[in-house]
C-alpha cells in the first residue's frame, strides 16, 4: 500500500526508461535527466519525513505477502541513504550538464547514470537477499559501462580490474546466499533474522555464511584487503563519474554490511567484532596511507574513500547505539565531504588541464571562493570542529573509549592526522603554492574560475556550494541530524520495529 | 610575496586611507569595545562571582555550548582582545598596501574569536571545538606568505604538531568525561575526586598532557613555535604572546582542579615545564634574528608557567597568574618592535642593526620598559613577578625546591641576556658600516607605535601598583584554578632581605655580568650545541614525516602492484583463509556425508564430464580446446538441471550456452594463441590457492545440505501459484509475479549490458593512444 | 525489401520464410510459459535468432530493415512495459507490481493479466538486446 | 547425490579461480564462466536436488502436489544465469576492446592506471 517507499525506485528507472527511448536527442536526454533527479530527490525527502514521522514503512510487491513475495522497506537508515542518492544524484547531474562530453552524452550517459540510481535506491530499499543481489547487479552493470564509457587505455585497464574484482565478489554474494537459503528456507531478511536464531545446530555455518557476505559486501565496499579495484579504476571516467562512483557505490558495500551484521548476523559477537575490528583498521590504515602517497588528486581522493570506509565499519564493529549511529551520521559526512572534493578537483582541472598536484598551484590568489569551497569539505574530511565530519569521528572514538577498544581508537586519531595532512598537501600545492617557472618567475596563466561564462560557472560551482554548506549545517547544526542517526541505530539495535513492519502479525 | 599591486587610480580616498592602514583603527574597534565589556566584568569576578551561560547544542551527543566567566578566564579573555586591540590596529599600519589585507583580518578575527571561545569555554566538547579552530586559524595565519615554501611548510609543522595534540586531546578529554560522568567543565570541576580516582585518570593526564605540551610548545615539543615566526610580525606578537601559546598552559590551569594536586600531576609539569624553561633561554641568546630570540624566550616562559602549574598551590599559582600578566605585556610589546624595526629597516638581524635609538626614539623608550620588565628589574611588573616565581620554587618541597629554584635562576639571567640584546644591540650600539647594512631606520606611524607604548607603559603601571591594580583579579583566577578562595599578597616591595629577594638580586647581578663578559662565550657554546637541541627535534619530526611517506609509499607499491593477478590472489587466499577458519572452529561436521553414494551412473559421468570440461579448460594449450572444455561444462550443467526437474533452466541454461559459445568465438576469433608465460611455481602456487578455495567451498555444501531444510516458502508457491497466480509453471510465475522485481532487475542489467556493448564498440574517445599523463604520473610514483 | 546481396540463395530464402513462422513460434513460447516451461525469456531469444538470420544470410542493415525499430529503443520500450504492466495496481492504490487479471479467458492467448504483459517486457528487452549486441558485433567486425 | 555435486561445485571453483590467476585476459573470461556455472550449481544443490518430478502443476490440479523439486532455487538460478549473461557479454566484449587497445593478451601489461 506504501508508494513512498517504491518511489524511489520507479522514479529513477522511469527516467532511465525515457531517456534510452530518447535515444539519439541529447537535449530532451539531458532535459529528462535533470527533472528525473529533481524528482527523485523530492521523492527521498518525502520518504525520510514520512519514515521518520510514522515509523518503518513498508510495501510488498505484486500484493504477495512477506516472506514470500518481494518486500520493500525503508527504515531511517535506509531512507537517510535514499536521501543521499537523491542529493548527490541532482548535484551530478547538473554538474555534468558542463562536464561530460557531447560524445559520451549521445551514447546514453545520463539513463545510465540514472539506471546506476536505480541499482543503489534498490539495494538501499530491499527487503529480499537475493532481491538485493539483483539490485547489486543492476548498479554494477550501470557502473562497468559509466566507467569504460569513452574507451581510454586508462578506462579499459581500471575498467577490466574493477568489472573482474566485482563479479568475483558477485560469485561470492550469489554462493552465500544460495548457502544461506540452504540453512534456512527462506529469503525475506526481516524473516531471516527470526529464522537464524532458531537454527541450533547450524549455528556455526550461520557464522560461515556471515563470513561469505562479509567478503561478498567487503569487496564492493573496498576494504582491507580487497579494495584494489578501487584504487585502480575511479580516477580513469570523468569526473562527474567518479563523484558519484565514490559517492555511492563503496557505501552500498558498506551499508549492506551493516544491515546483515544488524538484522541477520548477530549471534557469535565475540568473533565477528574481532574481525571486523582488524578490517576496519587496516582498512583506514592502508587507505590513508596509499593517499599520503599519492600526488595525483584523484588516486588520492580515491585511497581516502577506503580510508574513510574503516571508520564506518568502526562504527559497526564497536556495534553500540552511538558508534552505529556515528556509522550512520558518517556515511552522509564522507558522501558530502568526499563527492565536494572531488568535484573542486573537476573545477581546477577544467581551469589547468591537470590533476596533477605538482603541476597545479595558485587559486588561493586567483580564485578565493574556489579555495573555500575545497577548505570546508577538506576539513571536515580531516575531522575539524565544527564541521560534520568532526561529530562523526567524535562519537565514534566516544564509542570505541566507553567499549575499552583502545586499539582501534588509537588507530583512528593517527589516520586522522594523516588525513589532515593529505588534505593540506592539496591545499597548499594546489592553492597556496603559486605555479613557478624555472628562472623563478611567477607563471602568469592560472586561470581563475571568474574567466569561465556564467552559464558553466553556475553548474559547476553550485553543487559544490550546496554540499559544502550542507557540511556546515550538519556541523553547526548537527543535533536533528544526529538525532535521525541515532534513531536509525536504535531501529537497527532493536530489530522488532523492523521485522514487524515488514513481517506484519504474522511468524 | 605576491602583493600584485592592484591600480588605485580614481579610488575614493577613504578607501585609500582604509587600505593603508586605516582599517586597523576602524577594525580595532571591534576588539577595544570587547575589552571594555570584559572589563566592566571585573567587579562581579573579583567580587568571587562565577558567570555562566549554557545552550543546548547536540544534546543527542551531550554536548552543549557553554561558557564560564571566572578569575582564570577573565584573565586570559581580557588578555586575547586587549592585546588584540593593539595588534589589529598595529597590523593596520605593518600590512598597509598589502592586496590580501582582507584575509588577513579575518583569519585574525576568526582566530580571535576561536581563543575567545577556548578561555571561556565552559563544556569540554565546546572547548575543543574552539582549540581546533586555534590550530586552523592559526595554521592560516603562519602560513599567510603563501608563495613561499618556507612559509608553507612552517604552517604544516605547527598544524601537524598541534594537531596531532589535539587529536590525543579529544581522546583525554572524552575520557576525563566518561570518568567524570560528564562534559561540562564547572560539573567536572567540582568532581575532580572522581576523576582523579578513577582507573582512566593516567590515560587522560598523559592524553590531556600531551595537547597542551603541544600546543604551548613544551620540551620536546617546542620546536615548531621558533618556525612559525614564518608569520607575518603581527600574528607572530599576538599568537606568541598572550593567545595561541598560551592555550595550553589555560588547560592546564583549567583542568587542576580536575586532574590536578596529584604527584603525577606535580613531577610531569614541573619537570617539562622547568626543561622547557632553561631550554628556551638557552637556545634564545644564540640567534640573531629579533624574532627568533623572542620565540626561544617565549618557549622559555611557557616552559616557566608549566612548571609553576606542576607546583601547585596558592603561591605558585599566584606568581603563574602574575607571569602570565608580565610575559603577555612584555613579549607583545617586543614583538611589535621587531615588526617595526623590520618594517622600517628591511632586516631584522642583530648583528646588521644599530643605532636605532635616536631614529626610533618612541619605539625605543616602549622597548625599554619592556626589557626591563622582561628582565624581571624593578618597578616593573617583571620583578613581582619573578620575586613570586622564586618563592613557589623555593617552596616546592614535595618536589625538589633547590633544582627547580637553580633552573629558575639559570631561565631568568639567561633571559636578561636575551633582553640586553634585543634592546641594546639594535638600538644603543652604533651603526655598523657594513655593506649589507640596511637602510637607515625611522618612526613608525603612530599605528605601529602606539601598541607597543601602551604596552610598555602597562608593565610599568602595573609593576608600581601590583597590590592595587594586579592581586585582586590574581586572586580570583587563583581561586578559580584551586577551586577555593584564596588571599595571596602581590606586592612591589619585598618584606625584608627574604631567600627570594636574595636570589633576586643575584640573577640580576648575574644577568648583568653575563651579558657584559660571558654573552660571546654563550653564543659560541650555543651555536655549537644549536645543531643538537634545536635541530634536533626539527630532524626528528621530519624524519618521521618522511619515514611516514616511505612506508606510504612502499606499502602502496606493494599491495597496488596493478598487478590483477596479485589481487585476486590476495582476495582469494584472504577469503579462504578466515572462511576456513570460521568454518573448521565452528561449523557441525557430524553430520556430512561425505562419501557420494546414492548417485546413479548417469549422474556420475555427468559429473566427471563437468569435471573434465573444466580440467580442459584449465590445461588447454589452445583457445578452441578450451572453448570446448567451457562448452562440456556448460552443457553438463543443463543435464543436471534436465535430471533434477528444472525444465525451465534447461532451455534457458541450454540457449544461453549456446549464445555464449557464439559470442566468444565471434569476439575472441583474432585473439593470440595462448601462451604459457607464468613460472613452474606461480602455477603451483595458484593451484593451491584456488585448490584450498575449492576444497573450502565443498565443505560448505556439504555441511549445509547435511541439515533439514524446513522450507519455509516453497509451499505458498506450490499452494498459490495457480489460484491466486493464475499459472501452472510455478518457476514462471515466481519469476514474473511473486519475485516480479528479480526480473525487474535482471532485464535491467542485460538492457544496460546490451547498451555497454554498444558504447564499448562505438565510442573510443582517443582509445587507441597512450594516455600520456596518466602513465607518467603512474611510473612517476613507482 | 533491401537492396543488399544474399550472400546464398538457399540461406536467403530460408531467412525470410522462417521469419514470421519463428516470430509465430516464439509468441507461443511466450504465452505457453506461465503454464509450461517457457517465458518472456526463451520466446524473446527465438524470435531474436529470427532476426539474427538475416544477419548472416544478408547482413545488417537487411536485418534492421526487417525489424523496422532500432534495437535500442526496444530494450527502452521493453522496459517501460515491463514497469508499466506494474503500475495499474499502484494507481488503484495497492502496492507496486500487483497482479490484475482481465476475466474471463480469452480463448487461444489464454488468461491476460498484469504478469503476462509484464513477461511481454521481458520479451522485447531480450530480443533488444540479443540485436542489439549481434547487430553492433556484425557492425564492428 | 549433493555429496558428488559438492565436489563438482569445489572442482569448479577451483578451476575458475585458477584460470582467473593467469595473466592471459581470455582465460580471466573462462575463469568467470566457469565461477559463474559453479555459483548456480551451489544454489541448486544447497536447495536440495530431488530426481521425481517438476515445478508444473498438472492441469488436473489446483495444487503442486508432492514428490516436486523446489522452484523457489530455479527461479534463483534462472535470474542469475540471465545476469551472468549479460555481464559476461559486457566482459567479452570489454577485454576485447582491451586487447585492440593495448595489443596484447597479457594482463601483466595492463598495469598503467595502479598508484
Amino acid at each position: 500500500m506504501n508508494v513512498v517507499v517504491i518511489l524511489p525506485l520507479l522514479v529513477p528507472f522511469l527516467t532511465a526508461i525515457f531517456g534510452f527511448l530518447a535515444w539519439g536527442n541529447r537535449q530532451a536526454q539531458r532535459l529528462i535527466s535533470v527533472v528525473g533527479s529533481t524528482v527523485l530527490l523530492i521523492a527521498s525527502l518525502i520518504l525520510l519525513w514520512v519514515v521518520s514521522q510514522q515509523g518503518i514503512q513498508a510495501t510488498q510487491a505484486g500484493d504477495w505477502p512477506a516472506p514470500f513475495g518481494i518486500t520493500f522497506v525503508a527504515d531511517t537508515f535506509s531512507a537517510i541513504m535514499v536521501v543521499m542518492v537523491g542529493v548527490m544524484g541532482l548535484s551530478t547531474v547538473i554538474y555534468s550538464l558542463v562536464t561530460i562530453d557531447v560524445e559520451r552524452e549521445a551514447q546514453g550517459f545520463h539513463p545510465l547514470i540514472h539506471m546506476l540510481f536505480v541499482g543503489v535506491c534498490g539495494a538501499f530499499l530491499t527487503g529480499d537477499i537475493f532481491n538485493l543481489y539483483v539490485w547489486y547487479e543492476v548498479m554494477l552493470i550501470a557502473s562497468f559501462v559509466l566507467l569504460v564509457m569513452g574507451g581510454e587505455r586508462s578506462q579499459l585497464e581500471g575498467g577490466i580490474k574493477y568489472v573482474t574484482l566485482n563479479l568475483l565478489a558477485s560469485a561470492l554474494f550469489l554462493a552465500a546466499v544460495g548457502l544461506l537459503y540452504g540453512l534456512t528456507g527462506t529469503l525475506n531478511m526481516a524473516h531471516l533474522s527470526e529464522v537464524v536464531p532458531t537454527l541450533v545446530e547450524q549455528q556455526g555455518m550461520v557464522t560461515v555464511v556471515a563470513m561469505l557476505f562479509l567478503f561478498a559486501f567487503g569487496i564492493k565496499g573496498a576494504l582491507f584487503p580487497l579494495f584494489f579495484w578501487l584504487p585502480a579504476s575511479y580516477h580513469t571516467p570523468p569526473i562527474a563519474v567518479t563523484v558519484i562512483f565514490s559517492a555511492l557505490l563503496t557505501k552500498v558495500g558498506v551499508y549492506s554490511l551493516i544491515r546483515v551484521f544488524t538484522l541477520i548476523f548477530t549471534g557469535d559477537a565475540v568473533f565477528v567484532q574481532v574481525v571486523l575490528l582488524v578490517i576496519a583498521g587496516f582498512t583506514m590504515v592502508t587507505g590513508v596511507l596509499g593517499a599520503v602517497a599519492q600526488y595525483e588528486m584523484r588516486r588520492l581522493l580515491s585511497f581516502h574513500i577506503i580510508s574513510q570506509i574503516g571508520y564506518l565499519l568502526m562504527g559497526l564493529a564497536l556495534f553500540t547505539p552511538l558508534s552505529l549511529a556515528a556509522s550512520v551520521f558518517f556515511m552522509a559526512h564522507v558522501i558530502l565531504a568526499k563527492s565536494a572534493l572531488f568535484l573542486v578537483g573537476g573545477v581546477l582541472n577544467r581551469l589547468a588541464g591537470t590533476y596533477d598536484l605538482k603541476k597545479l598551484g595558485g587559486f588561493y590568489r586567483v580564485s578565493p571562493v574556489l579555495a573555500v569551497l575545497f577548505f570546508i569539505p577538506a576539513m571536515s574530511l580531516a575531522g575539524i570542529p565544527p564541521l560534520s565530519g568532526f561529530w562523526a569521528k567524535f562519537a565514534l572514538i566516544r564509542a570505541g573509549l566507553e567499549t575499552q577498544q583502545y586499539a582501534i581508537v588509537a588507530a583512528s586519531l593517527v589516520v586522522s592526522v594523516l588525513t589532515l595532512f593529505s588534505m593540506t598537501k592539496i591545499w597548499a600545492e594546489a592553492f597556496l603554492k603559486e605555479k613557478e617557472q624555472e628562472d623563478g618567475k611567477l607563471k602568469e596563466g592560472v586561470e581563475p574560475v571568474a574567466t569561465l561564462p556564467i552559464s558553466e560557472r553556475l553548474p559547476l560551482l553550485a553543487p559544490i556550494a550546496v554540499i559544502a554548506m550542507l557540511m556546515i549545517v550538519m556541523g553547526v547544526g548537527a543535533e536533528p541530524f544526529f538525532n535521525l542517526a541515532l534513531q536509525a541505530s536504535e531501529e537497527m539495535l532493536t530489530r522488532t520495529e523492523y521485522v514487524q513492519a515488514v513481517l506484519g502479525g504474522q511468524v | 610575496m605576491t602583493r600584485t599591486d592592484v591600480p588605485r587610480s580614481g579610488t575614493l580616498p577613504l578607501v585609500n586611507w582604509l587600505s593603508n592602514g586605516g582599517s586597523g583603527w576602524v577594525l580595532g574597534l571591534i576588539p577595544l569595545s570587547l575589552t571594555l565589556w570584559f572589563a566592566s566584568m571585573l567587579p562581579p569576578i573579583i567580587a568571587g562571582e562565577v558567570l555562566r551561560v549554557s545552550y543546548s547544542w547536540i544534546p543527542s551527543l551531550d554536548v552543549a555550548l557553554a561558557f564560564r566567566v571566572d578569575g582564570l578566564s577573565l584573565v586570559f579573555a581580557l588578555l586575547v582582545v586587549g592585546i588584540g586591540t593593539m595588534i589589529v590596529i598595529y597590523a593596520g599600519g605593518y600590512m598597509a598596501g598589502d592586496s590580501q589585507i582582507g584575509r588577513f583580518y579575518l583569519y585574525l578575527f576568526l582566530f580571535m574569536g576561536a581563543m575567545l571561545g577556548l578561555v571561556l569555554a565552559d563544556d569540554i566538547m565546546t572547548l575543543f571545538v574552539f582549540w581546533e579552530l586555534t590550530s586552523i586559524s592559526s595554521y592560516l595565519l603562519i602560513g599567510y606568505k603563501h608563495a613561499y615554501n618556507s612559509s608553507r611548510s612552517a604552517a604544516l609543522q605547527a598544524l601537524l604538531v598541534t594537531g596531532s595534540g589535539g587529536l590525543a586531546l579529544l581522546a583525554g578529554l572524552i575520557l576525563v568525561a566518561i570518568a567524570g560522568g560528564s562534559t561540562s567543565i564547572s560539573t567536572l570541576i567540582e568532581q575532580g575526586d572522581l576523576v582523579r580516582e578513577s582507573a582512566l585518570y593516567m590515560p587522560a593526564l598523559v592524553l590531556v598532557c600531551i595537547g597542551a605540551f603541544t600546543k604551548s610548545a613544551q620540551f620536546p615539543f617546542q620546536f615548531w613555535l621558533p618556525g612559525a615566526m614564518a608569520a607575518p610580525t603581527p600574528v607572530s606578537a599576538y599568537l606568541h604572546s598572550a593567545t595561541m601559546v598560551k592555550a595550553g598552559v589555560f588547560l592546564l590551569a583549567r583542568f587542576t582542579p580536575i586532574l590536578g594536586e596529584t604527584p603525577a600531576w606535580a613531577i610531569t609539569l614541573s619537570t617539562f615545564g622547568a626543561i622547557t624553561m632553561v631550554l628556551g633561554a638557552y637556545l634564545s641568546v644564540s640567534q640573531v634574528d629579533l624574532k627568533r630570540i623572542l620565540a626561544f624566550t617565549t618557549v622559555s616562559s611557557l616552559g616557566t608557567l608549566v612548571m609553576l602549574i606542576g607546583i601547585g598551590g596558592e603561591y605558585a599559582i599566584t606568581a603563574m597568574m602574575v607571569f602570565l600578566v608580565v610575559h603577555s605585556l612584555y613579549k607583545g610589546c617586543l614583538f611589535m618592535v621587531a615588526g617595526s624595526i623590520d618594517h622600517e629597516t628591511g632586516t631584522r638581524d642583530v648583528t646588521l642593526l644599530g643605532g636605532l635609538r635616536t631614529l626610533m626614539p618612541i619605539t625605543f623608550g616602549a622597548t625599554v620598559l619592556a626589557a626591563l620588565s622582561m628582565s624581571g628589574l624593578p618597578p616593573l611588573l617583571g620583578f613581582v613577578g619573578k620575586e613570586l616565581i622564586y618563592e613557589a620554587t623555593l617552596d616546592a618541597h614535595e618536589l625538589s625546591p633547590i633544582l627547580l629554584s637553580a633552573a629558575s635562576v639559570v631561565g631568568k639571567v639567561l633571559m636578561i641576556i636575551a633582553a640586553g640584546i634585543v634592546v641594546v644591540v639594535p638600538f644603543t650600539r652604533a651603526q655598523r658600516a657594513k655593506p649589507e647594512a640596511p637602510r637607515v631606520g625611522h618612526e613608525p606611524p603612530l599605528s605601529m607605535w602606539l601598541g607597543p607604548v601602551i604596552l610598555g607603559a602597562l608593565s610599568l603601571l602595573f609593576g608600581a601598583f601590583p597590590t592595587q591594580l594586579i592581586q585582586p583579579i590574581t586572586n580570583s583566577g587563583v581561586a578559580a584554578i584551586l577551586n577555593e578562595a584564596v588571599e595571596v599578597e602581590v606586592k612591589l616591595i619585598p618584606s625584608g632581605l627574604t631567600p627570594y629577594f636574595m636570589l633576586s638580586v643575584l640573577t640580576i647581578a648575574l644577568g648583568f655580568v653575563g651579558y657584559w663578559f660571558a654573552r660571546p662565550t654563550l653564543q659560541r657554546v650555543g651555536n655549537a650545541t644549536e645543531g643538537l637541541l634545536e635541530q634536533g627535534p626539527v630532524n626528528s619530526f621530519n624524519a618521521v614525516v618522511n619515514g611516514m611517506q616511505a612506508l606510504a609509499r612502499w606499502q602502496t607499491r606493494v599491495l597496488q602492484s596493478g598487478y590483477i593477478r596479485n589481487y585476486l590472489r590476495i582476495i582469494v587466499s584472504s577469503v579462504t583463509l578466515l572462511v576456513s577458519y570460521a568454518l573448521l572452529t565452528r561449523a557441525d561436521f557430524s553430520r556430512v556425508q561425505w562419501l557420494p553414494i546414492g548417485a546413479t551412473v548417469l549422474e556420475w559421468v555427468i559429473a566427471l564430464a563437468i569435471l573434465s570440461g573444466a580440467g580442459l579448460v584449465v590445461t588447454a594449450q589452445k583457445r578452441l580446446n578450451a572453448l570446448a572444455g567451457l562448452g562440456l561444462v556448460g552443457y553438463g550443467v543443463t543435464l543436471i538441471f534436465l535430471f533434477f526437474g528444472a525444465p525451465d533452466l534447461v532451455m534457458t541454461q541450454f540457449s544461453i550456452e549456446t549464445l555464449s559459445v557464439l559470442l566468444f568465438i565471434l569476439v575472441l576469433y583474432r585473439l593470440p594463441v595462448f601462451s604459457s608465460v607464468s613460472s613452474e611455481a606461480e602455477r603451483i602456487r595458484d593451484a593451491i590457492v584456488a585448490g584450498a578455495a575449492g576444497l573450502m567451498v565443498t565443505l560448505m555444501v556439504l555441511v549445509t545440505v547435511s541439515g533439514q531444510l524446513e522450507r519455509l516458502l516453497t509451499p505458498y508457491f506450490a499452494q498459490n501459484s495457480y489460484p491466486e497466480g493464475r499459472g501452472r509453471n510455478v518457476v514462471n510465475v515466481i519469476l514474473v509475479d511473486f519475485r516480479g522485481l528479480d526480473t525487474m532487475g535482471e532485464i535491467s542489467v542485460i538492457g544496460v549490458a546490451a547498451i555497454g556493448i554498444v558504447v564499448l564498440l562505438r565510442l573510443r574517445l582517443g582509445g587507441e593512444k597512450n594516455d600520456p599523463e596518466t602513465v607518467s604520473t603512474g611510473k612517476e610514483q613507482l | 525489401m533491401t537492396t543488399s546481396q544474399p550472400v546464398s540463395v538457399i540461406l536467403a530464402t530460408g531467412a525470410r520464410y522462417s521469419l514470421p513462422l519463428m516470430l509465430l513460434f516464439s509468441f507461443f513460447i511466450l504465452l505457453r510459459g506461465h503454464n509450461l516451461p517457457g517465458g518472456g525469456f526463451i520466446g524473446g531469444l527465438v524470435a531474436a535468432a529470427a532476426f539474427a538470420l538475416f544477419v548472416i544470410a544478408y547482413d545488417v542493415n537487411a536485418a534492421r530493415s526487417v525489424l523496422g525499430i532500432e534495437p535500442i529503443r526496444l530494450i527502452g520500450i521493453g522496459l517501460l512495459v515491463a514497469i508499466g504492466s506494474g503500475l495499474p495496481g499502484l494507481l488503484l492504490g495497492m502496492p507496486f507490481m500487483t497482479g490484475l487479471w482481465l476475466e474471463p479467458e480469452i480463448p487461444a492467448l489464454g488468461k491476460l493479466g498484469t504478469p503476462l504483459l509484464f513477461d511481454v517486457g521481458v520479451y522485447l528487452v531480450v530480443i533488444g538486446i540479443v540485436l542489439t549486441i549481434v547487430f553492433s558485433l556484425a557492425e564492428d567486425s | 547425490m549433493e555429496t558428488l555435486m559438492a565436489f563438482v561445485i569445489g572442482g569448479l571453483y577451483a578451476a575458475g579461480l585458477y584460470m582467473m590467476m593467469r595473466r592471459s585476459i581470455v582465460k580471466l573470461v573462462l575463469g568467470l564462466v566457469l565461477i559463474g556455472h559453479a555459483a548456480n550449481l551451489l544454489i541448486f544443490t544447497a536447495g536440495r536436488l530431488t530426481r521425481e518430478g517438476i515445478p508444473v502443476i498438472p492441469s488436473t490440479n489446483e495444487v503442486l502436489v508432492e514428490p516436486y523439486p523446489d522452484p523457489l532455487p530455479q527461479a534463483l538460478i534462472l535470474t542469475a544465469i540471465v545476469i551472468g549473461f549479460g555481464v559476461q557479454a559486457f566482459a567479452i566484449v570489454l577485454l576485447k576492446r582491451a586487447y585492440q587497445t593495448v595489443k596484447t593478451d597479457d594482463l601483466d601489461a595492463m598495469n598503467t592506471t595502479d598508484t
